[in-house]
């Protein structure tokens, strides 16, 4: 090994699930984290509870590119099963740990690999004797031994494993012990730190690192959502168990117990986005998340939702698909499914936040807006982003806030207004107003999935249904006036080639501008954030002349939408696809460019 | 569904109830279903239980889902909101409505197809969560709307349309619900209003869920007879016979029968059902011989009806969750917002 | 009432639903027919079952222009309730007929309609005794009635009597006197016939009269499907009644009593499919009907089966959406339900059958291609086709049909192969070798919608998947190549105006045309049968500046994945919408077609 | 579902069956469970009770949701077609398996929150259609491969992750099936081998539904302690405990005990269950009978298991669709095609 490598490099850490390995992981992320050098930890998990491979991998990187990058500079390989694999995918020149506590076949080595041996196990048994303590104390033995030989600050991994068995004194201690079981045995044995290390920076004040899921649920409790139904499905589960604990510790009456939330277990998704309905259509603020099963399932109630004009916010945490698919495997694939949800005319308002900042932003925009619209919104996040930590700036609130209820009568305009008719247009914005039950004599009106005509009333008559859809493509137009905004991020010397992505892409394409812009390339971005795509996305559209549609599925489904629902002619957009079920990383994005830009000089 | 405003001439004389009110305020469009449909006696016996008990009619909330008996809660207490879900799924939308307002009434009607087919998961789990509403089947044993298919509870030897035989054994919800741990669990016929009417009032009071299993026969497609003759030999052979789109005006059947009594009551098609009216000394606080003698008196060829078990000391929906008394969705933002201070203090852990 | 109309009027006839009137007014339908004279009845029916208003319309035309006209000739208000709307509904110059028994109030009148009084119900009452005979009769003698005033052969009439109650000698008399009773008091009143009127032909030789969905369950049996499930839904519910009782004739042993055929009500629409999926894996032909809210509750199911290659022939009697809509009006509004169905990135195969016949053959061909690419396809069906009576050449029969059962490896085949691999692409078009359960040990597979590999192994791995879903491409391709061709009709003259539709708009397409060629303008037209869309289509659309996609829904779904799914550039596509739920008629075509055309000389 | 395939080598001496296979032949591949799961001992029992039928593996077809339970048919009769089917939809794809080929032995696994949450309907209409399969529930009241929410058939009281405690009523798919008319109803463990094994080999050989409810522990997810220091709690309060994803490994737990006896198994978590097993002289031919022993052994705190009732006459659901002998798939396309001159002929009525 010879290159030095200050705060820019990949860790990956091969594991076997359910061996207590991915607390002992985010450990060490985050104390890089904490010595002010940005990092990201990207999970690779099987889906099963115990035994089986599983990999943590951690880019740690001081510009701030947190995408996955391709490479692996140090490995610890903790599984003997995947060993050679794990050994194959080290990036030359890279470093690989394990654990010699058994002799290693001579033939599992690469001349251009520094293969370092800690004797994990036996130091674990020889210091500890409970056997439970045994496995477990492997996991932070690496951890110090990774600290010494990546550089990084012993106080701080300290500090944090004190943090989190604050509660548990004697944790602390046998973590205490096995992290300096690693640490000195590495000091001892090998060269530290080595040329791929970490340096203190100050390059992380004002961030946080936070998953996704963790996020949303913050913006359910702040935007006061009451009502939360979920049927359990990976990778969304997490953000209803984030949901509750924040309630459990903000919304219980000290005195009394009494909860100001109600969190539903449904018997299935059909009844998780039923629950939903049901609680918008009396008031409250509800939410179900899901991910791609759930969402083929909620597909006749989110029609219904539409056309009766019932808010309700899905969270959809994307998966590979189709089918089960991958469960533990990130995508972007439900994007059409999610678009034109249900049979007959339907389309569903979007958004798509891009980190766990946005996930926290977008989902109070997703109550605001459903209430406003008075339709399904569904934001679209993914494994990816919910799941794995990410950095991104602090979450802040503004205690102005209050909620856009929409056009809601309550019970004194009801008093005073001569009648109440619930699907009439007042305002020509395509909004009617609505009335909860409960209120006001004068509310009552009836939520009926079968035609309807403006006045609620029931209808078989071509006419009247006809203007009733006909004032739903009014309200959608009304939505793309509404919703968030794209990002977009141009360069003065950019010539006419544009980029668009959704949601988790962001770090790559990012990294793959920067990384073009170093090589004197330069593009514009669109960071799409909500559909409808509203005028700003059409004026990018409209302002290059050739567009790569970066996304992380097949079929190119964002491109597709933007085909449909844009005036943008279809033969300038050019799909960029990743989906194999990891984050997408730049260099895909990168070879695009250039090969657009190769082409358009050709031509 | 089609609900068309009855005209509402307002009689001198009319009974007025607690709130001053008529029942003709507790009354909804006019019924679009068949003449003598069963359903609409039960839509009756909704509008007097409410009546009677002073329910201010905003106050309650109507939910269903497809079908024939879905469509009645258009049919009652017009000045109540209404919901109308999708197939089988009623009993989500009435857990959400009741989540987010704890004190509405919520009655919900559904049909065998909706609850013992498509929507029985839903059902039981209503039942499970013992659910804050009351709940009524309106049990015709055919899917109507659909045009007379077997229902889930259509009897073991019950003939359709071409004599076709039903040879499932029939879902009984009285026993699901018995099995599920129901609280409230009731069988009564459409056309005895002196019996339907208190049960639907107790039902309505009860804390948590309230099944009323109502045999409510469907004059239309019960025409058993699996002869050349009858309307459906004709309509399934699909000969355009004449007559193949025809259904006959009849009188909804009405039955009176005293507690501890049974009755033959004879269907529009000429089968007979015998009910049995649980006596006055009937105990229905036991869960397990409820059970029994419905099963045993089944065996015998009767239908038990009555409110067969109830139980109000089994904590109700809200209980469970420990909501607090303020309905949900009435909880000022304030008291649900954490506000930035403690956004602020709580990300420390994510540093 | 002045112009001569022989053989082009349209009856409508207003009755309450549930008194009879539907099968009187077929039967006044097929008088017409036998009289060899081309004709097409609707039936706008209320979604309940007994006592609302209910309308059927006949149009009459010896050029086979059998869409509705917009035009109503002859009305016949039996429906107190709708007497007004009725009778402002007839055109100009137009008859209507009404039952005189009770007084009329002068004020419902129009001075350019010619009222006809024929008291009915005093007839039938003085007749007959029986109250529901009363009833019934009535139908038959405006039957009568309207048999004298458009000149309609009383011995044809008598003639469908008869046959009809065959098997119930008493019925037929009843009948005939009902008959005489409204003929004779026709030609006793009133100037016997009226100037519009029936004159025989022979223009409906080959044809018969036969809605859609009995055509689809002959396609069904013909095709040898052996197990039907379902969950009943308007409109599709005739197509399991059609099978069964198709089923009842030809596969019961008459020995035995035992069935060649399974046909299961499933608990909801969720089981339909499930069962179809479990019988197809078995070697089954398995086949479910269902209507739009069925859609939606298979779409997990849909994306499964697409996942893991199992055939399933979908029928899809489309409705008006979204939600419960209006489900006895028609709609073409499940097209991008259908084709992108479930979660993830899937696409299907979908056939459109555009009048009985076609239902009929594409039918057997959806069970070949569902077999050939083990894949589901979707039938495309609608409300219009499927439940009422079109005039169509007659169903033949290629007695030397066989099955294309696909990719199937027997008993032999597996005893000498040397391995088997479910997923594998051994003749590189994308569609691997399958086997059924039971027949031999070597050809067991795990059949799972979660991640799988070409061996048919459990996979989480990034390369394996990508290789699996890139071959479900292929194989999309492959289907490209197999789906029914486009029916195309051009026209020397044409210049460069076409148009492309599917399904039930057909007739309203051609009569356009027809109408268009008669004012000298001349455009040619692309009925699509199939999507995946293949070359021909691309071909028309290449060869067309301007392309009128005709479609009945409000956002242009057809037009939508033209756009998506061919190289057209979607400047190119015009929407020609019809979306109140009757069947579209030739009027808004025709306009297009001229505005288009002006525009077009305008720019 | 990760099916690694086990090293096939042959033990000498390795028993043999009828025909002529070993115990071998009837497994699948490497489980991917946790170290001493319950579902996993099932397996085992599955494969013995193939073997000792002397069934050919490939005339079985094993059909199963999603779960833990459910991946379990790859680690069995690795010869045999296998169908994951999505979550709680099994048992319409066995539906559709038995009604094309009802030549197979269709064997389906389950867990609790896959039949009785997600597919309740479907499995409740199974039991009522009769369908000719085994249907194993592998029951451990918490959903497995989601990480341990309550399922619905945790028992009042039982406590999760944070200590919350269920408060629903347990959904029994005993007493379920009883209630639905089903044919073949029992209950066993999964560590009680004894038991088990004949009880598979008479569900396989059942001509309808034979469904057995087999507890079967969660060792991960049954970590009830309501402490700060147990897995659970640390695990959702998210603090990055190291050992927040460890999952130790732990031994099946197997039982043994004789008829008519009670057993007290204690699981991992400490909790204990007490088994009663039906005696010799148990009757499973009266329903009622069976429903009211279950429900009285359960108020004293016990869970009966065995075959707890059977009925060989109900017709099957072969016999009440009175499908031909042959197995619908083999039939030959000219006896289901009605031919060229049918069709000319059933067209008269379309004239
Ligand atoms: C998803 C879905 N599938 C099917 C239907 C068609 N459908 C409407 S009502 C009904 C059955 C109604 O039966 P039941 O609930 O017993 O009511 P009844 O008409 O007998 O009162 C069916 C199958 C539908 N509306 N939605
Ligand atoms: C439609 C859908 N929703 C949710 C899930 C997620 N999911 C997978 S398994 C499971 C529960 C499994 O519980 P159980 O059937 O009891 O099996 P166990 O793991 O306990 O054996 C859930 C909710 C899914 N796969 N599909
Ligand atoms: S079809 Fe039957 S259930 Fe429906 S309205 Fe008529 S009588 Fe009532
Ligand atoms: S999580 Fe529980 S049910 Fe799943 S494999 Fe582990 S022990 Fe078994
Ligand atoms: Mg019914
Ligand atoms: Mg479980």
């Amino acid at each position: 090994m010879s290159q030095d490598r200050v705060n820019d490099f990949v860790i990956k850490l091969a594991n076997v699930n359910g061996t207590g390995s991915a607390s002992a992981n985010s450990l060490l992320m985050r104390s890089i984290f904490r010595m002010g050098v940005p990092v990201s930890g990207k999970n690779f998990f099987p889906s099963n509870i115990q035994g089986l491979p599983t990999w943590y991998e951690i880019r740690v990187n001081e510009k701030g590119r947190l995408a996955r990058s391709g490479n692996v500079d140090v490995m610890v390989a903790m599984n003997a099963q995947t060993y050679l694999q794990d050994l194959h995918e080290v990036t030359p020149g890279g470093v690989l740990l394990y654990d010699s506590t058994w002799p290693r076949d001579k033939l599992l080595s690469r001349p251009d690999v520094t293969i370092l041996g800690v004797p994990l196990a036996r130091m674990c048994n020889e210091h500890f004797a409970n056997a439970r303590t045994r496995v477990l104390m492997k996991n932070m033995a690496y951890v110090g031994a990774l600290t010494a030989l990546l550089d990084i600050e012993r106080e701080v991994v300290e500090e944090l494993v004190r943090e989190t068995f604050a509660r548990k004194p004697a944790a602390i201690d046998a973590n205490l012990q096995a992290l300096d079981l690693g640490f000195r045995y590495a000091r001892e044995h090998f060269d530290c730190p080595l040329p791929t290390r970490v340096e203190r920076r100050n390059l992380t004040a004002g961030k946080i690192m936070i998953d996704g899921n963790t996020a949303t649920a913050l913006g359910c409790v702040y935007a006061g959502a009451t009502v939360g139904a979920w049927y359990p499905i990976t990778p969304s589960t997490s953000v209803m168990d984030a949901f509750k604990s924040f309630c459990e510790r903000f919304r219980v009456d000290p005195e009394t117990g009494e909860r100001r939330y109600c969190v539903i277990q449904a018997e299935d998704e059909l009844a998780a986005i039923g629950i939903v309905l049901g609680a918008t259509w009396n008031g409250a603020r509800a939410f179900t998340p899901t991910s791609g099963p759930g969402l083929s399932l909620m597909q006749e109630f989110l029609g219904f939702a539409y056309f009766t004009e019932l808010p309700a916010v899905v969270i959809d945490v994307q998966r590979v698909g189709p089918s089960t698919g991958m469960p533990t495997r990130t995508q972007q694939a439900d994007i059409l499914a999610a678009a034109y949800a249900s049979h007959g005319d339907t389309r569903h308002v979007l958004l798509f936040p891009a980190d766990p900042r946005e996930c926290f932003e977008l989902t109070v925009t997703a109550f605001d807006l459903a209430d406003r619209l008075q339709t399904p919104v569904i934001v679209m996040s993914d494994l990816d982003l919910g799941m794995n930590d990410w950095m991104c700036d602090e979450l802040t609130w503004d205690d102005g806030y209050r909620p856009d209820r929409g056009k809601v009568l309550g019970a004194e305009e009801l008093e005073q207004a001569k009648s109440f008719f619930r699907y009439l247009d007042v305002d020509g914005d395509g909004i009617p107003y609505r009335t909860y039950p409960g209120v006001h004599p004068k509310g009552s009106y009836f939520v009926r999935g079968s035609g309807h005509n403006k006045y609620g009333l029931y209808t078989e008559n071509a006419r009247d249904y006809q203007e009733l859809v006909d004032r739903l493509l009014e309200k959608w137009r009304t939505a793309a006036r509404l919703v968030p905004a794209p990002v977009v991020r141009t360069h003065p010397e950019a010539d006419g080639l544009g980029i668009v992505a959704v949601g988790s892409s962001d770090p790559a394409v990012v990294e793959a501008i920067e990384r073009l812009a170093e090589e004197g390339i330069h593009v514009d971005y669109c960071r799409i954030r909500a559909f409808p795509f509203g005028e700003e996305v059409e004026r990018f559209l409209e302002t290059h002349e050739r567009v790569l549609v970066v996304e992380q599925n097949r079929d190119a489904q964002l491109k597709s939408l933007l085909t449909l629902e844009t005036r943008c002619p279809k033969e300038r957009l050019e799909p960029v696809l990743s989906y194999g079920g990891l984050p997408i990383d730049c260099n895909g994005i990168v070879d695009a460019v250039k090969r657009v830009r190769l082409a358009g000089v050709a031509a | 569904m089609t609900s068309i405003a009855k005209p509402k001439i307002l009689h001198k004389g009319l009974r007025r109830n607690g709130l001053g009110l008529t029942m003709r305020d507790y009354e909804g469009g006019m019924s679009t279903l068949c003449a003598g449909c069963g359903h609409d006696s039960v839509t009756a016996a909704i509008v007097q239980a409410f009546f009677e008990l002073d329910i201010p009619p905003h106050r309650a909330a109507k939910v269903s889902g497809i079908g024939c008996s879905s469509k009645t809660p258009a049919y009652f207490l017009g000045a109540s909101h209404g919901f109308n879900a999708v197939h089988g799924r009623m009993p989500s939308i009435a857990t959400g409505a009741s989540a987010a307002n704890r004190e509405l009434y919520i009655i919900g009607v559904s049909g065998d197809g909706d609850s013992l087919s498509i929507g029985l998961g839903q059902f039981a789990h209503a039942v499970r969560r013992n659910l804050n509403m009351l709940y009524i089947i309106e049990n015709n044993g055919v899917y109507g709307l659909t045009k007379g298919q077997f229902s889930a509870s259509a009897d073991i030897g019950a003939k359709a349309k071409k004599g076709e035989e039903n040879r499932q054994p029939p879902i009984d919800p009285v026993q699901m619900a018995l099995a599920l741990g129901g609280t409230f669990v009731a069988r009564s016929f459409s056309g005895d209003k002196e019996q339907l009417v208190p049960l639907i009032k107790a039902g309505l009071l009860h804390k948590g869920f309230a099944l009323i299993d109502v045999l409510s026969p469907c004059v239309t497609f019960n025409d058993h007879e699996a002869s050349t003759k009858s309307y459906a030999y004709t309509r399934t052979h699909r000969s355009t016979a004449v007559e193949a789109d025809f259904v006959p005006a009849r009188a909804a059947i009405q039955t009176s029968y005293a507690e501890g009594e049974i009755v033959d009551v004879e269907l529009h098609d000429g089968s007979r059902v015998r009910l049995r009216k649980v006596s006055k000394d009937y105990d229905p606080g036991n869960r397990g011989a409820a059970l029994d003698y419905i099963r045993s008196r089944h065996r015998a060829g009767e239908i038990v009806t009555g409110l067969l078990y109830i139980d109000e000391s089994e904590p109700h929906f809200h209980v469970m969750n420990g909501t607090t008394q303020t309905p949900l969705a009435s909880l000022s933002y304030e008291s649900l917002c954490p506000g930035s201070a403690a956004l602020e203090a709580l990300q420390r852990r994510f540093r």
